[in-house]
């Protein structure tokens, strides 16, 4: 049943993520990587981590797309463009792109076991309460790494605003 | 502004412009020739009427030079009025005033929609009431009432809109 | 990726906020606005040219439709220009009526303004507070002719029939009623914080632009320029009352707001004197040629039943001439080029339409602004697409 | 085996039933209070004071003809409403309508699910729902509704961070992310008295992502003529239509729940008096929508950022230190 579930929605989301660079329409392209974000979460639930697939759904389906999609419709009004590498993926080098991501895959295969045993593994995360868990090893333990990320980001955020600047 | 007095300095600034001054049931009026018009308007500008308050196109059918224009004037500081006539036959023009008052823009095209008077030196002389495409000038004495091609249908096939 | 980053869009005719079929093409940059233009054209009926076929009577019912959201202040204007051309006097009493019914018309047209400005703004109740009040006048309007929006009530020579005690019982009630339900739409909006952050600086215009655009009316009043044609040149007894003509500084959409909202009460003013001193007295000049007998001459008497049908149906000659003459409509310098020659229908009539300027600055007013402010500073200079068009 | 598999199934159909039927009838109440605000009577003809009006509109919309234009992008168009519709139904699915109550011995949860992530659930599907409005108005080919649904995203993403930082403030306090808990945290002390600042910014942001006057940015009839949905027709329209007023239902409900003590209160019992709240709410946005204009869509961007996020930053920061140092 659980083992069904993954499949659909691991097929969903790949299915999903093709289809966000075959798509010839822009606009198209990041509605499907909003369906591969709310598979992805999906996948999520079924690893028993509902935090986690939530704040997927509302960071990268909810917020960072819905940025994307802004950012589309105020730069071209509906006219789909196909720029070279769309073309190219939709020739050849597709064949080239299916393999790598097979080879992902069983890359993937390879080493999730390991990762699910641990302390963030799903048996352990539906006994201990995701949230505290989380909260321990982002403001707890890896507090130092996190606020120098936090610095990283806010400085590339002031970057690239600088660089886009107009003038 | 004493009315007497402006016209008493436009023919000190411009002598012989002022072809004839009447007096229109209290409004005075002064008839120029089309070419030393722009002038006297650029003057009546300067002697302080500020407001060009409507442009009249009259058909005077049967007459030689068949239309009168009619400018007329107002200054906003003592509220007096002015009416300026210019003279101008079928398809002489009639130097467009709409660089010194901005009023004059649509005023003029109005007139050159509806009568078909055209205004030299007017940025922008497209028809604005009837359609673009639409034949003829309706407010002139000859334009006809009824009959067949009276009631045209609008074409949107050959109108040259904004899109 | 684009080569023009602007995109164009067609704001009416058939748009709620263009009051009409007023159709304004906008070139926006994301939602500024860096080019308008202005196209009308869409109600044009060819009143002038209709006027040059039709009696000088017939016409007077065509002048409502103009400015149709006040007609009494057109009806005025038009009887004003023949009389002025036949040289014809016109009774006191009949003077006043004419004065109560165009500020009544002016007050009229301002509700409507005020409703749709503020419809538009997006504050839904106003307008059903000013229809109200406006549902007032539209019953002192069928009270005195009979027609609620399109009186025809002003004649050439006078008005058409006496004002009944009815009438005057309304009129003084609403004399009463009326400051009070100012004060309410002022608490409405006047202080409200999101409308003035909507209307001020908001299609400013300094006053040299606004005379050189040929603004008129209420929105070259928030200018800061007093030009009224009620105090320039006096009109129909105007000089006997005593009122304000109120001006803005900055002439931006509030300004010319607070204007409209005070010219309510100089109106109002206007009409509390007017029918305080009602004269007594005739309410049609005596002149044989323009004086429609009353009913009760034309069923006792062959020779009024004649003129009457002469009146009516052949017209009245007026003598040949030139004239301009103006009035203060709601929106503006309302004026008539009359064009006689001597027959019973103008030789050419041109109206001179306060709005079709207003229309005509409009591009000046809206480049760098906002599509929001668009349909503000539309609203705030209250075009009427019935005397735009013509 | 039998009542854990049906008890479930039951219940959505009563929830779901019921919120359908009162959200139907807030149409009915907007347009009435908007009527009597305005010096009207709103609807009247159909049924008794106009009572059957929504029954009838649906009915009307259900047989007017599908319009899709030529310039649409035809899928996008038939998904939108559904995405609208489907999010927003989904949002009632966590709301706790009362107390549980003991039916046949059995006791029986007013919610249909309680799951530790509620109040995330509900924020994060309510801006998946606004893809909706954003599709909506961008796949019709109109220039209005195009502008609409540009105006819609930049309202979501705006904001829906000071709404979230106004509900990290009432998890702060509450100490858990569940609807459940937050109701169960204010039997004494409703939160709005707790976090006064945070439920005006919630109310504020929530009146918002709602798209209601005076923020109404997306839909703003005199300026873009509605907006994004503009091209819709028939039961397309409708369904828009029902997910706004879903959007208004399940956020009143939020502000009850989060603020306003949820279904505790004294004599009534539980369901009563969360109905009554809830609906004090939408009056209050009925009433909002008869006042105020609207705001110009840059402005709205201003009281945002602002304002808006940095209130409710400090807000949270406040909660914080308070916490820290007396809790």
């Amino acid at each position: 049943m659980e083992l069904l579930g993954i499949i659909i929605c691991g097929g969903a989301a790949l299915a999903c993520a093709l289809l966000v660079i075959l798509s010839k329409n822009t606009v198209h392209s990041a509605l499907w990587m909003v369906g591969n974000c709310l598979a992805l979460a999906v996948l999520f639930l079924f690893l028993n981590s509902q935090f986690i697939a939530i704040l997927q759904v509302i960071v990268y389906a909810g917020a960072i797309m819905m940025f994307i999609i802004y950012a589309i419709m105020m730069l071209n009004q509906r006219q789909g463009f196909e720029t070279d590498i769309l073309k190219g993926l939709r020739s050849g080098r597709f064949v080239l792109l299916c393999l790598f991501m097979i080879c992902l895959l069983g890359l993937g295969a390879g080493i999730s076991p390991m990762a699910l045993k641990g302390e963030m593994g799903p048996h352990a995360m539906a006994k201990f309460g995701e949230v505290d868990l989380i909260a321990n090893y982002i403001f707890v333990q890896g507090i130092a790494a996190f606020e120098l990320v936090s610095v990283l980001l806010t400085a590339a955020v002031v970057g690239a605003v600088f660089l886009a600047r107009k003038d | 502004m004493d009315i007497k007095k402006a016209v008493d300095a436009l023919s000190r600034q411009c002598p012989d412009c002022v072809q004839n001054l009447a007096d229109h049931n209290g409004t005075c009026e002064i008839t120029v020739a089309a070419q030393s018009f722009h002038k006297v308007m650029e003057t009546l500008h300067e002697l302080g009427f500020d407001m060009l308050t409507d442009v009249v196109g009259i058909d005077r059918m049967p007459r030689a030079v068949r239309f009168d224009v009619i400018y007329l004037l107002l200054s906003t500081r003592d509220f007096s009025r002015l009416a300026v006539r210019v003279e101008a036959a079928e398809g002489e023009d009639v130097p467009s005033v709409s660089g010194i008052w901005h009023s004059a823009n649509w005023g003029e095209r109005e007139v050159f929609d509806l009568l078909g008077i055209s205004f030299s030196g007017h940025p922008d002389l497209r028809r604005i009431l009837m359609w673009e495409n639409f034949e003829g000038h309706p407010l002139r004495k000859d334009f006809p009432l009824e009959g067949q091609d009276f009631d045209k249908p609008f074409d949107t096939e050959t109108i040259k809109d904004y899109f | 990726m684009s080569e023009s980053k602007t995109v164009t869009l067609n704001m009416g005719p058939h748009h709620p906020a263009t009051h009409g079929v007023l159709r304004v093409v906008l070139e926006l940059d994301g939602e500024k606005i860096v080019n308008a233009t202005p196209v009308i054209g869409y109600l044009h009926r060819g009143i002038e040219k209709i006027c040059e076929s039709r009696t000088y009577q017939q016409i007077l019912p065509l002048t409502d439709r103009l400015d149709y959201s006040a007609a009494s202040a057109n009806n005025l204007g038009y009887c004003l220009a023949v009389e002025k051309l036949m040289g014809l006097e016109v009774p006191k009493r009949a003077q006043y009526l004419r004065v109560i019914m165009a500020e009544l018309a002016r007050i009229m047209g301002h509700h409507l303004w005020l409703g749709t400005h503020a419809l538009d703004i997006g504050a839904m109740t106003v307008i059903f507070y000013a229809f109200r009040d406006r549902e007032m006048i539209m019953a002192m309007n069928e009270e005195i002719s009979g027609y609620r929006l399109t009186p025809s009530f002003i004649r050439i020579g006078g008005v058409a029939q006496d004002a009944t005690e009815d009438f005057i019982g309304k009129v003084r009630k609403f004399v009463k009623w009326f400051p009070p339900a100012l004060e309410g739409y002022h608490q409405l909006l006047t202080e409200n914080k999101i409308w003035t952050t909507r209307t001020m600086n908001i299609g400013t215009i300094s006053a040299g632009e606004a005379v050189n655009h040929g603004l008129t009316g209420p929105s070259l009043r928030g200018s800061g320029v007093a030009y009224d044609v009620r105090k320039a040149f006096p009109y129909s007894s105007y000089g006997d009352f005593d009122f304000k003509v109120p001006v803005g500084e900055k002439g931006d959409v509030y300004d010319r707001y607070l204007v409209r909202m005070e010219e309510f009460k100089q109106s109002i003013n206007i009409i509390d004197q007017a029918i305080e001193n009602l004269p007594s007295g005739p309410i049609l000049t005596d002149n044989p040629w323009v004086a429609s007998p009353m009913q009760s001459e034309v069923q006792t008497d062959i020779s009024a039943l004649i003129r009457r049908f002469m009146i009516n149906y052949k017209g009245t000659p007026v003598p040949g001439g030139e004239l301009y003459s103006a009035v203060e409509g709601a929106k503006g310098e309302l004026g008539f080029y009359l064009v006689g020659d001597g027959g019973e229908h103008p030789y050419r009539l041109k109206i001179r339409s306060s709005c079709f300027y207003l229309a005509s600055a409009l591009p000046r007013l809206l480049v760098g602004h906002m599509v929001a402010d668009a349909i503000a500073i539309i609203g705030s200079l209250d075009v009427v697409l019935g005397e735009i068009d013509r | 085996m039998n009542d854990l598999f049906f008890i479930p199934i039951i219940k959505m159909f009563v929830i779901f039933g019921v919120c359908l039927f009162f959200i139907t009838y807030t149409t009915w109440l907007e347009r009435k209070a908007l009527g009597h605000f305005q010096l009207r009577y709103g609807p009247m003809r159909v049924g008794y004071h106009g009572l059957l009006q929504p029954i009838a509109d649906g009915i009307k919309n259900f047989f007017k003809e599908e319009v899709v234009p030529d310039n649409a992008d035809r899928a996008v168009f038939l998904l939108a409403p559904i995405i609208s519709i489907s999010l927003a139904v989904m949002l009632l699915a966590v709301i706790p309508f009362g107390a549980p109550i003991t039916i046949l011995g059995k006791k029986v949860d007013l919610y249909l699910a309680n799951p530790s992530i509620g109040i995330l659930f509900i924020l994060g599907f309510a801006t998946i729902g606004s893809y909706g409005t954003i599709l909506g108005g961008w796949s019709s080919g109109n220039k209005y509704g195009y502008m609409g649904g540009l105006r819609a995203s930049a309202m979501i993403i705006s904001y829906e961070l000071s709404m979230a930082f106004a509900v990290l403030s009432i998890i702060m306090v509450t100490g858990s992310f569940s609807l459940v808990d937050m109701v169960g945290a204010q039997q004494h002390v409703w939160n709005i008295l707790r976090e006064p600042v945070a439920f005006l910014v919630f109310l504020i942001s929530g009146i918002a992502e709602l798209n209601r006057t005076p923020f109404d940015m997306p839909e703003a009839e005199s300026e873009l003529c509605c907006g994004y949905n503009i091209e819709y027709s028939s039961m397309k329209f409708s369904l828009f239509f029902l997910a706004e007023y879903t959007h208004l239902f399940v956020f009143a409900a939020l502000v009850t729940t989060l603020f306003l003590g949820g279904w505790h209160g004294p004599i009534l019992p539980g369901v009563v008096w969360f109905f009554l709240k809830t609906f004090t709410i939408i009056f209050l946005c009925i009433w909002i929508r008869a006042t105020i204009p609207r705001l110009r869509y840059d402005k709205v961007m201003k009281l945002e950022w602002k304002f808006l996020l940095p209130v409710a930053l400090a807000n949270v920061i406040a909660t914080g230190v308070v916490m820290a140092l007396f809790g």
